[in-house]
C-alpha cells in the first residue's frame, strides 16, 4: 500500500517517521500468538548458555500470560529471515545487523542492557601491541590492521568510517586490510604479534583480560570511539498493540537481583533494562553505515 | 534350526523363532526410540508455520533470483584461496591419513591390541575435535593466515580418508597379498605391490570426494581468518544479499561437478 | 632336497588339516600331489613356504630348517621357492611385466621396486621368460585384460623369475579348461626339466597328474596314503585316497570303474 | 608394433607404461599441477620462526584440556547431549531411508538414464548447498527449533550417503544380481535378492559413520537454535571455559569411539 | 518346443559373437554346447532368455517369440526357463535355503518374498530339491560357507523349483574337479530326465559331454559347425571346432592325437 516508509521494506509503513515499522493498523493484520517465541545472538556480547534467560522467561510467561520458548542462535541471517517470515516474535539483534532487522524484518527495538547507573554500550578500540611502533592512529599509515568480519560494526563498519573520515585513511591504498573472522582472533593475533594492530569491542577485550587470555598490558589502545550501543531488544511490528504493551512492561519491571540474569550478566556490569528508541540510540550506527555506503534494502 | 516339523510337514523360516523374537524387538525398541525423538522434534515444532512455508520459500526464491553475476569479479581471490586451501589440505591429509589407515586396518595393522586403538583414537579424534578448537590451537602455534587454513582443513580430513580408506583396506583379496608374501618380498613391498594397487581406486574417489567436501568447510577457514570463499558467503548471508549468495552457490555446484567427473574419469582409468 | 618331517598343522578351528607327514623331495624331482577336497593338499604346500605357519615338524630345504627361521630368512628362504597359485592370484591392477616382475622382490631393495627400476639383468629375464611362455607383446596388459590361460601362464613366470630351487603350485589348473590345462601342465614340467626344478604340483584332476609327473603322492584327511608312480594308481588305491563322498548315497553311487577309466 | 621379436627388446629397459597415454597430455598434466603447486605455495606465507615461537604457545593451550571439568555445567551439558541424539537419531533414519532409494537411482548399472540423470542431480545439489545456508532457508520457513536442524541434517545426509551408496552398487558383483533377474524376478524383488545382499556391509558402514557425522554435526545446528552438545561446547568455548570444553569433548570422543567400534562390529556380522 | 532363428548378436565393441544361428530343441531333449574361449556359448544361452539383448532374429519358445516380449511378459517367460551359472551365481551372503526360494521370486508377489513367507507349497518343493540333491542339512548355512560342488547343487535346485520347461546351463562344471564335475552332471541331466526338460548345456570339456549327453552342437566364431551324436565328433570335426590357438606356435604344439585320446 501507499504510505511513507523510509528505508523500510515495502511491506512495512512509517507513518509517525520514528523510523521503525509502525504496528499494522487493520486488526487482521495484527497477530495474537499463543506461543511467543524470543531469540537472541550472540555477537559482540558474551555467549552464554540457554538457562541464564530462565528466570526472565518465566518473568515473561507470568506477565503477558502466554508460553514462551526462547533459542539461543548463532546466526544473525537466520535470526532475521525467521522474523520476517513471522517466526519470530521477540528478539535481541546485535548493534550491526539491528538496522537490518528494523528495516527488513519489521523489528521494533525498544530496550537495551544497561549498568545500574544507567550506562550502557561498548567501544571500539584499535589496539596494538607494545613496540610494534605504532604510537598513533595516523601510524597504520603502510602497516596492517586487522579487521574481523565485513558486517561487524566495531571490526570494520565503524574504523572503517572513522579513519576514513577523521584519518583520511583508506584500507588498500593507505594500509593493507585483513581479516580475521573474530573479535577474539583479532586480539589474540595483536597480543601474539601476529597482527599490527585491530579494531575491536572492547568488550570481547575485557572479558578476554578477565578470563586471563591475555595480559592487560599484552595490547595498548590508540583510539577509542564513542560508546555504541549493545543488542537491542524488541518485538516484530505485527503483534497485537496490547501484546506488545505487556512484553514491554515485562521488560521494565523485571527485578534483576538473585536472578540467573543479573547472575550471568553482572560479569559484563549490566543490571538493568533500559529504555531506548532505534531512532536516537542507533543514529551514530546509521552515519557509520551511510559512510561506508550499506543499504539496508533486502533486495 | 530355522526348520520347522510341524504336524509332519516342514516349515521354513528365516530365522528360528528365539532370533526373531530378538529381531521384532529389536525392530521395535528402534522404532520406539525413533517414534520418541519424533515427538520431542515435533512437541517443539510449530506445526502451523508448515502450511505457508510455500510462500516463505518463494519469498527468499524471488530474492536470491537472478545470481549478481558481476559479483564474480569480487570473488576471483577468494576462489584462488579455496581452491589452494582445499587442494593442499586435501594433499597433506592424505599423506597422513594413509599410514594411519594402515595401522587402522585389522589385516595390516602390526598389533590389534596396542596399535589399533592408537590409530583409531586418531581418526576418532581429528574429526571430533571441532574446527573452532583446532582453529585456536593452530593460530596459537603458526598464526592467523592461510596457512593456518591448510593445515587445519588437512588435520580436520585426516579422520574422514583415514576411516574410508581402512575400510578399503579390509576388503581386498587377500591371495594377491599371498602371492607377493610368498615372493620373499619385504614388508614395504608387499603393501606396494600386493595392497597399494587393489586400494587405488578407492583411494582416487576418497582423495576427490574429501577435496569437494573441503571445498565446501568454510566454517573453519573463517575462524582461522584464512578468507576463502566461505567467508564471502557469510559475509553477503549476514547482509542478507541472497543474489550474492546464489551466486556462490553456483561457483560451488560448479567445483561438486567438476570433482564428480574427475573422480569418475580417474576412477574409470585405475579400476 | 626338501624334506617335510612330521609336519603337523592343526587350525585354530581344531581342523588337523595334517598329521605328521613325511616326505622327501630329491632334487629335480616334479610330483603330483592328489587327494579328495580337503585333504590338506593346499595346507601342505603353505605350510613348506610358511604362508601358513605350521603347529609341529621340519621343512627341512637342504640344510636349514625353514620353521625355525626368523623373518629375514624367512623372506630369504622364500625366494628360493617360486610358488604358483589356483587363481593366478596375480595384482589385477598391475601390467604383465610388474607382475612378472614382482617375483623380484626378495632381490632388490624397496626403492628400486617402488619406482620400478629393476636391474637390466632382471629386465632381461623377464622378457625371456614372457617370450618362452609366449606372452612376450602382452607385456604392457593390464594381468586383469588377460584369459585364465594367459594370467596362469604370467603366474608361472613371476615363480620362475624368482630363479627358484622348488617350484609349489596349488591346483594350476582349476580353473582352465581342458586343452589349455594341458597346456599348461606341459609347460610347468618342461620348464622344470629346462632348469632341473623340483616341484610339487596340487591338482585334482588324477589324468593330468599321471600323464605329466613321475611320481604321485595321494593324500587323504591330512595323511599319506599312496606314494609311487602313477602307474601304480588301481581303482582300489584310487578309491583308498578319495573314499566315497558321503552324499553319493543321496544321489546315486557313483561308478568307480567309469571314475578309473577316465583317469587313464 | 604387433609384432615383438625377442630381441628387440633385450637389453632395452623397461619403463611402466604411463597411465595417461598421450605424451602431450601426460607433459602438460605434470607441468600443469606442478605449477599450480608451485604457485597455491608462492600464495602462502609461512614464517617458520613465528611457528617455533607458538609452540609453547600451543602447547600451553594444549594444557588447558588437562583438568575435563564435568561438574559445574553438567545440566547445559546433559541437556546438549540429549538434544544431539535425538536429532541424531531422527535425522538419521530419515536422511538413511531417503538416501537408499537415490542412491539405487544414482547407480548407473541399476537404473535407467533419466532417473540416474535426476538422482545424480539431487546428490549435487544435496552437496553444493552449504548446511548454513540450508538451515537458514529451513528457519525462515518451519522457525526456530529441532525441525529444522533435523531437516537440516537429514538433506545433509542424502549427499553423503546416496552417493557413496550408489557408487558400492557400481562395484556390486554383476552375476549374482543376473541369476536372479534370470528367475523372472520383479524389480523390487531383483533389488531386495540380488543387490541389498551385496551392499548390505557397506550400507552398515557407511550409515553408521553418518550417524557419527550427524551427531558431530550437531554443532551447525546451533544457528537454528536446537545447538545441541555442538552448541554447548562452541559456547564454553567463546566463553575461554576449557575445563568445561575438555569434558565435552571427553564425551564426544567417547560416543564416536563406541560407535565406529559398534560399526566395526556389525560390519563384521553382515559381512 | 525352442527354436532359434537367424539369431544374431554384435556387441557394441562390434565382435559378432553370433552370426544368424539356427537350432531347433525338441521337447525332453538334452544338448551340450562346446566350442572354443570366445565361441559365443555364454552369449547364445543368454540371448535366449534376454540376459543379453540379440541384434536380431527370433527365440521361439512353443508360440512365443521371446525378442518381442515387453517386461511384463518377459518376466513370465523367464520363469520358463532355469539357469544355471558358471561360477554358481549364488547370492552369496543369502541361504541356502532362501538361495534356492528365490527361484520362485517369478511367482510369488513382493511382499511375501520379502518377509520370507513363501507358500508352504514352494517350502515343500525345495525341501524335496534340496534333499534330492543332498543337502537337506546344509539348508541354513550361508551360501558363501559351501565348497564349489555343493554351491552348483544349489544353483541346480534354484534353476529346478522355477519350475521350469527348459534348462539353460552355462559351463556348469568350469570350477569343479572331475569327479565332482561328473556326479553334478550326471545330476543335471538325470533330473531333465525326471520331469522331462529340455537342456541347453555349455561345456568346455568334450569327454564329459559325449558321456552325458545325446546331441552336441559345436560352435566356433559365432556359426554352428557341428550338430550331431556325440560319437560323430572326429578328430578332424574337434580340430574344426576347436581350432589351433595361436599362441601354440611359441610354445610347442599341441599332440592332437593326444586330445582326442583323452576326449573319448
Ligand atoms: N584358514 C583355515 N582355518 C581353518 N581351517 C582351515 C583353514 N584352511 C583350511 N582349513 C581346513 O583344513 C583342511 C585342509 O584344507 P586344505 O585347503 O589344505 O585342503 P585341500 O586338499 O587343498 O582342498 P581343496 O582341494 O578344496 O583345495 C580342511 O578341513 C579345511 O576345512
Ligand atoms: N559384454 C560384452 N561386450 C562386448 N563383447 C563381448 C561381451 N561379452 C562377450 N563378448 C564377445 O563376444 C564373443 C563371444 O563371447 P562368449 O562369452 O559368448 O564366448 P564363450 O563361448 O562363452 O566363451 P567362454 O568359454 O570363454 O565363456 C567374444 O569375442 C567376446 O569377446
Ligand atoms: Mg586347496
Ligand atoms: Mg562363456
Amino acid at each position: 500500500q501507499d504510505c511513507p516508509r523510509g528505508d523500510l521494506d515495502e511491506r512495512f509503513c512509517d507513518a509517525d517517521g520514528d523510523l521503525i515499522a509502525d504496528i499494522p493498523t487493520d486488526p487482521s493484520e495484527q497477530i495474537d500468538p499463543d506461543t511467543l517465541i524470543f531469540a537472541f545472538t550472540p555477537v559482540e556480547d558474551p555467549a552464554v548458555y540457554k538457562s541464564a534467560w530462565s528466570d526472565f522467561l518465566d518473568h515473561l510467561k507470568a506477565e503477558t500470560g502466554k508460553d514462551v520458548v526462547f533459542f539461543p542462535v548463532q546466526n544473525n541471517a537466520a535470526q532475521i529471515e525467521a522474523m520476517r517470515s513471522g517466526r519470530l516474535h521477540i528478539a535481541g539483534f546485535n548493534t550491526g545487523s539491528n538496522p537490518l532487522a528494523v528495516n527488513c524484518a519489521g523489528f521494533r527495538p525498544f530496550t537495551i542492557m544497561a549498568s545500574k547507573d544507567g550506562s550502557f554500550g561498548y567501544e571500539m578500540e584499535i589496539i596494538t601491541y607494545p613496540g610494534s611502533g605504532i604510537e598513533k592512529v595516523e601510524d597504520i599509515k603502510g602497516k596492517q590492521l586487522a579487521f574481523t568480519s565485513p558486517t561487524s560494526n566495531s571490526g570494520f563498519k565503524a574504523p572503517s568510517a572513522i579513519l576514513k573520515s577523521d584519518f583520511d585513511l583508506l584500507p588498500e591504498r593507505d594500509f593493507e586490510p585483513v581479516y580475521s573472522g573474530k573479535h577474539d582472533n583479532s586480539i589474540l593475533g595483536v597480543a601474539n604479534k601476529d597482527y599490527m594492530a585491530a579494531s575491536i569491542a572492547n568488550s570481547v577485550k575485557l572479558r578476554m583480560i578477565s578470563r586471563d587470555v591475555i595480559n592487560e598490558d599484552d595490547v595498548v589502545t590508540i583510539y577509542k570511539s564513542q560508546t555504541f550501543p549493545t543488542t537491542g531488544y524488541g518485538t516484530v511490528y505485527n503483534l497485537k498493540p496490547e501484546l506488545q504493551e505487556k512484553i514491554r512492561n515485562a521488560f521494565f519491571s523485571f527485578d534483576w537481583d538473585g536472578t540467573s540474569l543479573e547472575a550471568e550478566f553482572s560479569k559484563s556490569d549490566e543490571g538493568q533494562f533500559l529504555e531506548m528508541t532505534y531512532q536516537e540510540f542507533w543514529d551514530v550506527i546509521r552515519k557509520i553505515d551511510a559512510a561506508n555506503g550499506v543499504s539496508y534494502a533486502c533486495q | 534350526m530355522p526348520v520347522l516339523e510341524q504336524e509332519g510337514t516342514q516349515i521354513w523360516r528365516r530365522r528360528t523363532t528365539g532370533q526373531s523374537l530378538v529381531r521384532w524387538f529389536g525392530w521395535l525398541l528402534g522404532v520406539a526410540v525413533f517414534v520418541y525423538c519424533w515427538q520431542i522434534i515435533s512437541a517443539s515444532t510449530t506445526w502451523f508455520f508448515v502450511w505457508d512455508a510455500p510462500r516463505i520459500a518463494n519469498d527468499i526464491w524471488t530474492r536470491a533470483t537472478p545470481p549478481k553475476w558481476d559479483y564474480i569479479t569480487q570473488l576471483g581471490r577468494p576462489i584462488w584461496d579455496t581452491l589452494n586451501i582445499a587442494t593442499l589440505g586435501t594433499i597433506i591429509a592424505l599423506f597422513l591419513a594413509v599410514p594411519v589407515a594402515f595401522l587402522a586396518a585389522r589385516n595390516t595393522t602390526p598389533s590389534a591390541v596396542f596399535i589399533r586403538p592408537v590409530a583409531l583414537l586418531i581418526i576418532v579424534s581429528t574429526r571430533s575435535i571441532n574446527s573452532l578448537i583446532w582453529a585456536l590451537l593452530l593460530i596459537a602455534i603458526i598464526g592467523p593466515g592461510v596457512f593456518a587454513g591448510v593445515i587445519a582443513i588437512a588435520i580436520r580430513s585426516i579422520g574422514f580418508c583415514a576411516k574410508l580408506l581402512y575400510e578399503a583396506i579390509e576388503e581386498i583379496d587377500h591371495t594377491q597379498v599371498e602371492a607377493i608374501t610368498a615372493t620373499g618380498a619385504s614388508r614395504w613391498q608387499i603393501m606396494a605391490y600386493g595392497i597399494v594397487p587393489q586400494i587405488l581406486p578407492a583411494f582416487a574417489g576418497i582423495a576427490v570426494f574429501r577435496w569437494d567436501i573441503n571445498i565446501r568447510e568454510s566454517t573453519v577457514l573463517g575462524l582461522v581468518g584464512a578468507g576463502g570463499i566461505g567467508l564471502q558467503l557469510s559475509a553477503s548471508l549476514n547482509v542478507l544479499a541472497w543474489p550474492q549468495v546464489s551466486l556462490i552457490l553456483i561457483v560451488i555446484l560448479i567445483a561438486v561437478m567438476i570433482s564428480e567427473w574427475v573422480s569418475a574419469k580417474v576412477r574409470g582409468a585405475i579400476i | 632336497m626338501l624334506r617335510l618331517q612330521e609336519l603337523t598343522k592343526t587350525y585354530k578351528t581344531g581342523d588337523q588339516a595334517l598329521k605328521a607327514i613325511n616326505l622327501d623331495v630329491p632334487k629335480g624331482q616334479v610330483l603330483a600331489l592328489i587327494g579328495p577336497s580337503g585333504a590338506g593338499k593346499s595346507t601342505m604346500i603353505r605350510c613348506i613356504n610358511r604362508l601358513v605357519e605350521p603347529t609341529s615338524g621340519a621343512v627341512m630345504l637342504d640344510d636349514t630348517d625353514l620353521t625355525k627361521l626368523g623373518s629375514g630368512g624367512l623372506r630369504k628362504a622364500r625366494r628360493e621357492m617360486g610358488m604358483i597359485f589356483q587363481e593366478y592370484a596375480l595384482v589385477e591392477r598391475l601390467t604383465v611385466m610388474e607382475n612378472v616382475l614382482s617375483g623380484r622382490l626378495g632381490y632388490v631393495g624397496f626403492w628400486r621396486s617402488f619406482l620400478r627400476r629393476y636391474p637390466q639383468s632382471d629386465v632381461d629375464e623377464a622378457f625371456r621368460l614372457l617370450d618362452r611362455v609366449g606372452l612376450l607383446h602382452m607385456a604392457d596388459k593390464r594381468a586383469d585384460e588377460l584369459s585364465g590361460g594367459q594370467r596362469q601362464r604370467v603366474g608361472i613366470c613371476r615363480a620362475l623369475i624368482q630363479n627358484p630351487k622348488l617350484l609349489l603350485v596349488d591346483e594350476p589348473t582349476a580353473s582352465l579348461d581342458p586343452k589349455t590345462s594341458r597346456q599348461i601342465m606341459r609347460l610347468i614340467t618342461e620348464l622344470c626339466q629346462e632348469r632341473g626344478l623340483a616341484a610339487i604340483i596340487n591338482i585334482h584332476d588324477v589324468a593330468l597328474a599321471q600323464m605329466f609327473v613321475p611320481r604321485v603322492v595321494g593324500l587323504r584327511f591330512g595323511e599319506i596314503v599312496y606314494d609311487g608312480l602313477p602307474t601304480g594308481l588301481t581303482p582300489d588305491k584310487l578309491t583308498e585316497i578319495y573314499g566315497e563322498e558321503d552324499w553319493e548315497a543321496t544321489i546315486e553311487k557313483v561308478d568307480e570303474d567309469e571314475e578309473i577309466e577316465a583317469a587313464e | 608394433m604387433s609384432h615383438t621379436e625377442l630381441d628387440d627388446v633385450l637389453g632395452k629397459g623397461w619403463r611402466k607404461p604411463p597411465f595417461v597415454k598421450n605424451a602431450m597430455l601426460r607433459w602438460a598434466l605434470i607441468v600443469g599441477f606442478v605449477a599450480y603447486l608451485i604457485a597455491a605455495f608462492l600464495t602462502i606465507e609461512v614464517d617458520w620462526g613465528r611457528v617455533y615461537e607458538g609452540l609453547d604457545r600451543g602447547w600451553a593451550f594444549v594444557l588447558a584440556f588437562t583438568s575435563p571439568d564435568f561438574i559445574s555445567r553438567w545440566s547445559d551439558i546433559w541437556s546438549g547431549l540429549l538434544e544431539s541424539i535425538v536429532m541424531t537419531v531422527a535425522a538419521s533414519v530419515v536422511g538413511i531411508l531417503i538416501s537408499i532409494p537415490i542412491g539405487l537411482g544414482a547407480a548407473r548399472n541399476i537404473a535407467p538414464l533419466p532417473i540416474y540423470v535426476i538422482c545424480r542431480g539431487i546428490v549435487a545439489i544435496s552437496r553444493a548447498l552449504q548446511e548454513i545456508i540450508v538451515a537458514i532457508l529451513l528457519v525462515a520457513i518451519f522457525g526456530f527449533g529441532p525441525l529444522a536442524g533435523f531437516l537440516t541434517l537429514s538433506f545433509a545426509t542424502i549427499g553423503f550417503l546416496s552417493k557413496l551408496l550408489a557408487e558400492d552398487i557400481e562395484a556390486m558383483d554383476k552375476v549374482q544380481a543376473e541369476a536372479i533377474k534370470a528367475s523372472g524376478a520383479r524389480w523390487m524383488q531383483w533389488i531386495n535378492y540380488g543387490v541389498q545382499p551385496q551392499v548390505m556391509p557397506r550400507l552398515v558402514g557407511l550409515s553408521m559413520y553418518r550417524i557419527d557425522i550427524n551427531f558431530r554435526e550437531s554443532a551447525i545446528l546451533g544457528l537454528v537454535g536446537a545447538g545441541g552438545i555442538g552448541a554447548t561446547l562452541n559456547t564454553a568455548f567463546d566463553r575461554y571455559e576449557y575445563d568445561t570444553a575438555a569434558a565435552i569433548l571427553i564425551l564426544i570422543i567417547g560416543i564416536v569411539m563406541a560407535l565406529e567400534y559398534l560399526s566395526g562390529i556389525i560390519r563384521a556380522r553382515v559381512q
